[in-house]
């Protein structure tokens, strides 16, 4: 007989239960803590059309909204320059759409320069405030004002500068555009005031003097695309590809054949090629016959002083190599030799003389004319360069930060450290916005309209235009209303009565001159666009659409426009105008060949504060996810970096294998490099075939005011250079850390 | 019936017998004129030419190579039902490459089969440049031998020349645009030679053609006057071509005035390119000019889309003529369709086509052909026949055969038909 | 049924990484931090490895994902079949039915399995950016390229609304469909006219470490003539 | 009875050092559930793992206490059946590890699933092509029969603490002892009982050890594809196991002063069995390691490499030292085979054989085959937490133990002479 | 100590249970839709999109206006009861008006894990599956939804699957 509860009994096993089922319900609590409802995006799937505006490319975009959110960027399949595909940086701007470390809306400085102290403003506030600012910089005359942006080519970005120009600033740009820099060295030897364009697809041996072609080059998925047609194109003999880099690049490691060689020497070796090429008459006599110009008087120069041996003297590089590197060019079919966009003038000539010499000018696989650039309005800012020791008042600031794309600037920091008022335009707390007293966040790509001329590389007249993807997450302007406001409240002249411009305005202008144009259409697929084209070289054009409202309507679905027909022949009409090539005279070689740096260890704290290690000459290079970016808070980029070989998110040295050993570097150590201004840390690479005396690191943007990721980084390879000294090589100390 | 934007192919068996009334196996072996309707917009099918997949296989002069011929490579000389032929011949190569690619066999219309033939003569004759592009090189020669240097210039330095610099016109420049400009300016510059003491300049073979394609060459144009014009509409030009007065010199095809060329009587000439279409222009403006004072006709200028026009409509003049022989065409049938096909007798595994609705004109017939060819191979294949090929002229002869049988009263309205 | 493979000319890819981050941003795969970068921590489905490859002297960057065996080490050791080979070829991970113990990471030879080492997250709105076909992958799972086989799902769902058969183009991986210097080809390796299967064939092909016998779906073209 | 005074006096008190003992341990058992606990809140992350060394400390751990859980059942079975007389005293003290340390080889596993609470998963969805499903039987099948093999020949000594107890302890022993009268029946069932299981779980023991080799054996990764691991690890498991009871033995007889029953004899056979397990054992690692220097075979030898100068040569040679050279020098002299000596040996071997387990775990994944980037393993605070208490648990529960049950079985000790007498 | 164990088992018993086995809280509905009463137009009259999109809509007020003229009594409580919209000037805002820009808080109920992908279109569509084989039968409900009225498991679907013969592939429906 079971015993009676005692009431004893019964209220412990109450109270035993009770407990039993808090704790089941701090459990049940606990559970779905844990396990977060994950919230998606809902809504239904748009494609919307856009424009990059990571690199002066302009690629077409299409972003996959889901209830009006972003997800995922593709190229526009439309969009000649990519035709649906889309590069790394491309896609990660997205990220910078996200980004949590953007501007939420304007903001003056408070505290110390560069502290980063920050106090938000209305935008009313903020605009008097600059135009306060800007009036008193005006009336103390100029250079009061001074309004800096990096290059970007189209009707908005020149519109950016007649708006300040109006309101009495100079304007100053960087160029980043790879074609824009190439432009003078071609212009003197051709006459052609165009941007030249290398036919990478159809040439079937591609010399290259350091260009990043599956990096950086013009536009960056234009020129993977020609590159894989340049390897493997349909039914086409595989192109062969001769890289000339100091280091083994991403174009070098896909090269056939590398060769290390510092940029200050290429252009010996370029010469020295030319040298082979006169002696073994192996030049292409077409065009050279009809306009050699002063051909007599370069091949007088150049075949005695640049005689492979000389060459092979001061380059290292063997004399079978040089005469086979010449020979090889011209037995090929369709020969190109292409060149970096920063390399110094002596190679750029040499490069286009080789062109010259072996008739690429002109035909397929060669070098053309780029269509756009011929007729489009001249940047009348002043290069960065000319900003000198300029003192203005008020500084003004575009994105992207000028400061991230200068290899070889001017000091900015004590341009902006001179200045009394800096205001900065920029969707994000960058490089020069640290330095800023105003902030005025403006939209990112994805909230703007666009009105982009791409940059030269499809065969073809373009335009990416665009309107606004999404709306704008935050407080943030267009850029160009913000400059046309403040000039307005200034009263310049033409900015009061007409009205307000915009970059939608601009945008609108555009597509109504284009359609008055008539000719081209909004871009298409690839069978309308070679349809087009095809039309136009019978002489006919049927009109892409029935009014102006329907043709803009195109214009802005299609995320652009293109007038595919391209003749070539622009270099060969220049040449008769003026009879003839100018061939530059090369200076002779130095009677010294530079000397190879010793590799001598260095103990201890040695002369001029150098530490442990051994003295290595500098090479820096921008790694390709990186460079011209437009901003670099972006995680995904970071997780790029370096790889395949490095560690991602951090910076790397390239170093020969032998020189590490004698270092006691291995690959995966960090080495400490030091030069007379600067120490970074990095991981070492070793990489066989390299040039022993030299140590290649890498620039990664190190922004330490910027958002949450830009900031981790350290190590700027540009911080060892000393601004004061840019000629002669930078020499640094390599130690492991 | 519904009106589509477009060519139509509206379709008349005009069914005029060449012979005359006289005994009936006479008239068997005489051919009839199967009259088809010029189209209005010879482009218009490039569109289709996407949407039915026949870019996948096929390009158009030019892009990558693909499977199948490039079309704009193929320069076909026959009439339009030659082509259509040939389009019959290929469908069951073509069938198993899209089973292979995974392509739906597209079906057309009849306009849209109107559409893509009228494409693909268009493009025959005046997309791509026949026989090559001209060289530049050549041009400049003949711009200097033909005189033109003593009044245009192309290079920057013309401030003292009396006939427009070209250098603006500098790689957009297109042949119908020197033929308008050729043709209204004629007057202003012959007076203009006669005072420099020039002769008149005639262009001969592919001289015209040079000269465009060293007008065309290089990209320095800044002009934004217009150069290019759309495709001309044979249509419009037929309109033209009496509102212009050309009718009262020209004939076509026997109908019209006397005094010029009968242009329906001279295909070879009117279907080389755009540019000798120019030449002969301007060769015979001269003459021309003279026959008008004679006559007191005023002087005649084109817009230049009405010279696209006018030139469109030459170009088609013999799209819409094509003779095909009805006796000929019975012993086709008999040969090739008859296995499965009747007229009339209602026996046969396939229809009997006197019955089938909608087959009133020959691009109907073809479509037809083309849409039931899928089913057709199976059963030949079931039979283990051989698919029935369309040689040169056999598609007209079989074509007017069919029509001659089909219960169409002759006299239909030659313009009304439509789809 | 199709057996979907991808064939990687490694003499057109140039090693841009747009693939990389294609599949980042397709399939909600979280960002990393320094430190978890160098500790292994770094979630990639698809990532370049400098990798000795035939008739090449030095390595090349070669785009690294998994390679969808035919007889695949990892599905065989799953205590729990939570990966396994799916009719169509592709080596699928059933991400409710993980435990965790990483022993297919393991006897995967690419090492091209990754685990959630924490639980995922996105900063501040960047949480708004996920792709709402891919599921979130929670702490302590093992997860992995599935060649974008939510688009497959999407496609095919698509072309039966539209009364037709799946299309050659109808579905590619983000990586393919990004892919600059067009080096990747994908699709049905038994449609003896398909692009895939005549690539292949090509002399150039290859396969990673063949000699294991995994039978990998993924087919590299050596570079070189 | 009262001449095994000294085996059941412990049972019955405890005195302050026990307390001071517990306290410790307990008080790292407490530390490491919080580090466990941790673990389950952040993930895996907060261990020193990741790509490709996806196991390290935890699976290490659990091949160890696998092969030290050979201690027990198999060498006391083993010794059972050969007749050895002299394995009394020392076949409870040896099959208790078995039991214990089975636990926490299998919480090891726990510890390094990325999803325990799914852990059942491996029983709702089994997937029998899998070492790791294998493996998880061959275990459960080990625990049940080692826990049935230690508690057979407890029963006996149960109803003797019975008869001594009151209270809850009587209680307990009453449940426990279900209805033991020592009447010759029982007895008789008993003896049957007993050789039944130990001849089972001899198979079910080599098997248990062969299946966790093969865990890393079906893999075709370098150094853990070879066709010897299956007796390679069994021989190592006997090694650690034997090293391991010698090191309980003389803890033990020390602690609770059983110099009596644990002579210098137990020590002196053990030691000869660690001798023999040593070379054994060196034969192997020999064997293994040779195949793999002569074939060449380049991922293999770049674990191999590894091992032998690189980054992971110091553990292999301390592994080499501490299984071999010590206690072969040691075991090898009978002068040198004392108690001490056998306990250094032991200690070392055991330490050593842990290395072994790392060395075996670790290395070949830090090269796997694929270029990816590796980097240096460095186990983490919570593995480290979480092996401290997975010992410090075990020495708990085997402290636990002796207070609870005879660590050296009393009938068997008397029984010599006393039991087959009764049972006859 | 064996009371001990006892309370202590009690407990945790009870704990298992609470975790476990009580199904999860109802929840509030802000408005009283009643099933029952609407049996007359189709379930993708108002939960739009079911057939042409992977999710199913969640009825707006809007949807009401197609057959309602006026608001229906609960509607209008409800609505009246929410806060003033902006914009109406302190008037009373029109049935109409309320109707297009109210949203009411619907508390979703029937949730699938996020590792599940699950298509409407394809099963309501493509296999012209009725709604009530995974939502029950909704025509019978009075009140608004508390709960989920069918809880599916992965057996369930693929108890489904195997007799119609759909796909069993895991991947087909784990994304």
């Amino acid at each position: 007989m079971p015993e009676p509860v005692t009431r004893r009994e019964f209220l412990s096993y109450s109270g035993a239960a009770l407990t039993g089922v808090t704790l089941g319900q701090l459990g049940r609590q606990w559970l779905a803590s844990t396990t977060p409802a994950v919230v998606h995006a809902s809504g239904s799937e748009v494609w919307a059309t856009s424009v990059c505006r990571e690199c002066p490319a302009s690629c077409g975009l299409r972003a996959r909204m889901i209830g009006g959110v972003p997800v995922k960027l593709e190229g526009s399949p439309l969009c000649p320059i990519g035709r649906g595909r889309l590069c790394a940086k491309g896609q990660a701007s997205l990220e910078s759409y996200f980004d949590p470390d953007r501007l939420i809306g304007p903001a003056r400085r408070v505290g110390e320069r560069g502290a980063g102290r920050w106090e938000p403003i209305p935008w009313p506030k903020a605009l008097d405030l600059v135009t306060a600012q800007i009036r008193e910089s005006v009336s103390a005359g100029r250079p009061g004002l001074v309004a800096l942006a990096v290059d970007e080519d189209g009707p908005p970005a020149d519109a950016w500068s007649d708006a300040w120009r109006a309101i009495g600033a100079r304007t100053f740009r960087t160029p980043i555009d790879t074609a824009t820099r190439l432009r003078p060295r071609f212009e003197a030897l051709t006459g052609v005031n165009g941007d030249p364009m290398f036919d990478l697809e159809r040439a079937s041996h591609v010399l290259s003097f350091g260009a990043p072609i599956v990096e950086t080059w013009l536009s960056p998925v234009w020129a993977q695309r020609a590159f894989g047609r340049f390897r493997r194109g349909p039914s086409r003999q595989r192109g062969r590809l001769v890289q000339i880099d100091a280091r083994r690049s991403a174009t070098a490691r896909k090269a056939d054949e590398w060769l290390s060689v510092l940029p200050e020497h290429q252009a010996l070796l370029a010469y020295g090629i030319a040298s082979v090429l006169l002696r073994e008459d192996r030049v292409q006599r077409g065009l050279l016959d009809e306009f050699g110009g002063n051909l007599r008087e370069f091949q007088r120069d150049v075949i005695p002083h640049y005689t492979p041996d000389q060459v092979a003297a001061a380059t290292g590089i063997p004399v079978v190599t040089i005469l086979r590197l010449g020979r090889d060019l011209a037995d090929s079919p369709r020969p190109v030799v292409v060149v970096a966009a920063d390399a110094n003038n002596s190679l750029i000539d040499a490069v286009f003389t080789l062109n010259a010499l072996i008739g690429a000018f002109d035909r397929p696989g060669g070098v053309f004319v780029a269509p756009a650039s011929i007729d489009r309005r001249g940047v009348e800012d002043e290069p960065l360069e000319a900003l000198g020791d300029l003192k203005p008042r008020v500084v003004a600031l575009a994105d992207p930060s000028p400061f991230r794309t200068l290899s070889a600037s001017p000091d900015l920091g004590r341009l902006l450290e001179g200045a009394r008022f800096v205001v900065s335009l920029s969707p994000y707390l960058d490089e020069t916005a640290a330095f800023a007293d105003l902030l005025l966040p403006t939209h990112t790509p994805l909230e703007s309209w666009h009105c982009a001329v791409p940059a030269p590389a499809v065969a073809a007249e373009t335009r990416s235009i665009a309107m606004p993807a999404v709306k704008p997450r935050l407080d943030t302007a267009d850029r160009l209303s913000l400059v046309a406001s403040i000039a307005r409240r200034i009263g310049a002249p033409e900015q009061a009565t007409d009205e307000p411009i915009s970059t939608e305005r601009i945008a609108r202008g555009e597509i109504d001159r284009l359609w008055r144009l008539r000719r081209g259409g909004p871009y298409s697929v690839v069978y309308e666009t070679e349809w087009l084209e095809q039309l136009e070289r019978g002489g006919w054009w049927a009109p892409a659409a029935e009014s102006r409202e329907d043709f803009t309507n195109r214009i802005l679905q299609a995320g652009g426009w293109i007038d595919p027909y391209f003749q070539a022949g622009q270099i060969e009409q220049s040449l008769r105008e003026r009879r003839g090539l100018r061939f530059a005279l090369p200076v002779a070689i130095p009677a010294v060949p530079p000397a190879k740096i010793e590799i001598k260890p260095v103990d201890g704290a040695g002369r001029d504060g150098f530490g442990k290690g051994a003295t290595l000459r500098l090479v820096t290079f921008t790694p390709a996810v990186v460079s011209l970016a437009g901003n670099p808070n972006q995680p995904v980029i970071y997780e790029l970096l370096g790889q395949p070989d490095a560690a991602p998110w951090q910076p790397w040295a390239e170093l020969h294998p032998e020189t590490a050993a004698r270092l006691g570097i291995e690959s995966g150590h960090r080495i400490r490099i030091t030069s007379r201004v600067a120490t970074i840390e990095a991981m070492a690479v070793l990489v066989e075939g390299m040039l022993s005396d030299v140590v290649a690191v890498a620039s990664v943007p190190s922004v330490p005011g910027a958002g949450r990721w830009a900031r981790v980084i350290e190590g700027d390879a540009r911080s060892l250079v000393a601004l004061a000294d840019p000629a002669g090589p930078c020499l640094v100390v390599v130690a492991r850390a | 019936m519904k009106r589509m934007p477009g060519i139509v192919s509206g379709v008349v068996l005009t069914a005029i017998l060449a012979g005359a009334v006289g005994s009936s196996t006479h008239a068997q072996t005489k051919s009839v004129l199967l009259s088809v309707e010029l189209p209005d917009s010879p482009t218009a099918g490039a569109r289709l030419f996407a949407q039915k997949s026949c870019v996948r296989c096929h390009s158009l002069g030019g892009g990558e190579p693909r499977v199948g011929p490039d079309l704009g490579r193929i320069l076909f000389s026959g009439t339009v039902l030659d082509l259509a032929g040939a389009f019959w011949n290929h469908a069951p190569a073509m069938r198993e490459k899209m089973q292979d690619l995974r392509i739906q066999p597209p079906t057309m219309t009849s306009g849209e089969m109107a559409d893509i033939i009228a494409l693909l003569t268009a493009y025959r004759y005046y997309i791509t440049e026949l026989g090559g592009p001209g060289s530049p090189s050549a041009g400049r020669a003949v711009f200097a031998s033909k005189g033109c240097v003593h009044c245009h210039s192309v290079n920057g330095n013309a401030w003292e020349q009396p006939g427009p610099n070209l250098r603006r016109y500098r790689g957009r420049f297109s042949a119908i645009f020197l033929a308008q400009a050729m043709w209204n300016h004629g007057p202003e510059m012959a007076s203009a030679m006669q005072g420099l003491g020039l002769k008149w300049p005639k262009f001969t073979g592919r001289e015209m053609g040079d000269l465009v394609a060293y007008l065309q060459a290089g990209n320095g144009g800044s002009s934004e006057e217009r150069v290019y014009f759309e495709p001309g509409s044979p249509r419009r030009g037929r309109q033209l071509f009496s509102d212009k007065r050309c009718l009262a010199c020209h004939a076509i095809a026997g109908k019209g005035g006397r005094g010029g060329p009968d242009l329906g009587t001279r295909p070879r000439e009117l279907v080389g390119s755009v540019a000798s279409i120019a030449g002969l222009m301007w060769n015979h403006s001269q003459g021309m000019t003279a026959e008008f004072r004679r006559r007191g006709i005023p002087r005649v200028t084109f817009s230049g889309q009405e010279m696209a026009d006018i030139i469109g409509y030459l170009y088609f003049v013999n799209y819409a003529n094509v003779r095909g022989t009805p006796a000929r065409g019975a012993q086709i049938f008999v040969d090739k369709c008859s296995t499965c096909h009747s007229i009339g007798s209602g026996k046969g595994i396939g229809p009997d086509l006197g019955g089938v609705p909608r087959l009133d004109d020959p691009i109907a017939i073809i479509a037809a052909m083309w849409n039931h060819s899928a089913k057709m191979e199976e059963e030949l294949r079931k039979r283990g026949l051989p698919w029935p090929r369309l040689e040169s002229g056999e598609a007209a002869d079989l074509t007017a055969f069919l029509l001659s049988r089909r219960d169409t009263s002759a006299a239909r309205p030659t313009t009304g038909a439509s789809r | 049924m199709p057996r979907w493979g991808l064939v990687i000319d490694l003499d057109r890819c140039t090693g841009c990484q747009a693939c990389v981050v294609a599949c980042k941003h397709e399939n909600n795969v979280p960002f990393s931090t320094p430190a978890e970068a160098t500790h292994g921590r770094l979630l990639t489905w698809i990532h370049l490895v400098p990798a000795e490859t035939p008739g090449r002297v030095g390595p090349s960057a070669l785009p690294l994902m998994c390679q969808h065996c035919d007889r695949p080490p990892c599905t065989d050791v799953c205590p729990t079949s939570a990966t396994y080979l799916s009719p169509e070829g592709i080596v699928a991970q059933v991400y409710p039915r993980c435990i965790g113990c990483r022993y297919c990471t393991n006897a995967c030879p690419y090492s091209v399995k990754v685990f959630n080492w924490s639980s995922p997250e996105w900063p501040g709105a960047m949480a708004e950016m996920r792709n709402p076909d891919v599921s979130l992958r929670p702490k302590g799972i093992v997860e992995k390229c599935t060649f974008c086989h939510h688009r497959l799902m999407l496609a095919r769902e698509r072309a039966r609304d539209e009364g037709r058969d799946l299309a050659p183009d109808d579905y590619v991986p983000a990586c393919v469909q990004t892919c600059p210097a067009e080096a990747m080809t994908f699709g049905d390796l038994d449609d003896p006219h398909g692009a895939v299967a005549a690539l292949a064939n090509n002399p150039r092909a290859f396969r990673l470490m063949e000699e294991l016998g995994t039978k990998p779906k993924v087919i590299y073209l050596r570079e070189g003539e | 009875m009262s001449e095994h005074e000294a085996i059941v006096a412990p049972i019955l008190q405890a005195g302050p050092s026990f307390r001071r003992w517990a306290a410790a341990l307990g008080a790292i058992v407490v530390w490491a559930v919080f580090a466990w606990v941790w673990q389950l809140t952040h993930g895996l992350g907060v261990t020193g793992l990741g790509r490709p060394i996806y196991w390290g400390l935890y699976i290490t751990n659990f091949v160890f206490f696998i092969g030290v859980s050979h201690a027990g059942t198999l060498i006391s079975a083993i010794l059972r059946i050969v007749h050895a007389e002299w394995r009394r005293p020392i076949t409870r003290m040896a099959e208790v590890i078995t039991v214990l340390v089975l636990f926490f080889g299998v919480g090891n596993v726990l510890f390094d699933l990325g999803r325990p609470d799914r852990a059942l998963n491996v029983i709702k969805h089994p997937h029998f092509r899998s070492p790791l499903l294998w493996d998880v039987a061959s275990i459960s099948v080990y625990l049940t029969a080692s826990s049935i093999y230690l508690y057979l020949p407890l029963i006996p000594d149960i109803a003797i603490l019975r008869e001594r107890t009151t209270g809850w302890r009587r209680r307990l022993y009453t449940r426990l002892a279900v209805g033991w009268t020592g009447a010759p029946r029982q007895w008789a069932r008993l003896e049957r009982a007993i050789s039944v299981m130990a001849i089972l779980v001899i198979p079910v023991a080599v098997s248990v050890h062969t299946v966790v080799s093969w865990v890393f054996g079906m893999t075709i990764q370098p150094m853990w594809h070879s066709t010897i691991f299956g007796p390679y690890f069994v021989v190592g498991a006997i090694f650690s196991g034997i090293a391991a009871i010698i090191t309980a033995m003389v803890i033990i007889r020390r602690v609770y002063g059983l110099e009596a029953y644990l002579r210098p004899i137990h020590f002196n056979n053990l030691g000869i069995l660690l001798l023999v397990m040593c070379c054994l054992w060196f034969y192997f690692t020999f064997a293994e390691y040779l195949t793999t220097w002569y074939g060449q075979e380049p991922t293999e030898l770049a674990v191999f490499t590894s091992k032998m100068t690189g980054p992971f040569a110091p553990y292999f040679w301390a592994m080499v030292v501490a299984c071999f050279i010590v206690p072969f020098t040691i075991l090898a002299n009978p002068r040198t085979r004392t108690v001490t000596g056998t306990l250094v040996a032991s200690i070392s071997v055991n330490i050593g054989m842990w290395l072994e387990r790392f060395t075996i775990v670790v290395p070949s994944l830090s090269h796997p085959r694929a270029p990816i980037h590796t980097f240096v393993y460095i186990p983490s605070w919570v593995e480290w937490s979480l092996m401290a208490g997975c010992f410090a648990a075990f020495a708990l529960l085997y402290m636990g133990f002796t207070k609870l049950f005879p660590i050296v079985s009393i009938w068997e000790q008397e029984g010599t002479d006393a039991v087959p007498a009764a049972a006859a | 100590m064996a009371r001990a164990l006892l309370l202590t088992a009690v407990a945790a018993i009870s704990a298992a249970i609470w975790v476990v086995l009580l199904p999860p809280a109802a929840v509030d509905q802000p408005i009283p839709f009643d099933h029952a009463k609407h049996t007359e137009v189709t379930c993708v009259a108002c939960h739009r999109g079911a057939e042409r999109s992977a999710r199913a809509g969640i009825p707006e007020v809007a949807a009401c206006l197609n057959c309602h003229a006026t608001p229906p009594r609960p509607v209008e409580v409800v609505l009246s009861a929410g806060p003033a919209l902006p914009g109406s000037d302190g008037q009373k805002p029109t049935w109409d008006e309320l109707a297009r820009r109210a949203r009411p808080a619907w508390v979703r109920v029937t949730r699938l894990p996020d590792h599940v992908m699950f298509s409407h279109r394809r099963h309501v569509t493509s296999a012209k599956l009725d709604c009530a084989s995974c939502h029950g039968d909704m025509r019978a409900r009075r009140d608004a939804l508390t709960s989920a009225p069918v809880r599916l498991d992965m057996n369930a679907c693929l108890s489904c699957h195997k007799t119609e013969g759909a796909t069993e592939d895991c991947v087909a429906c784990h994304r």
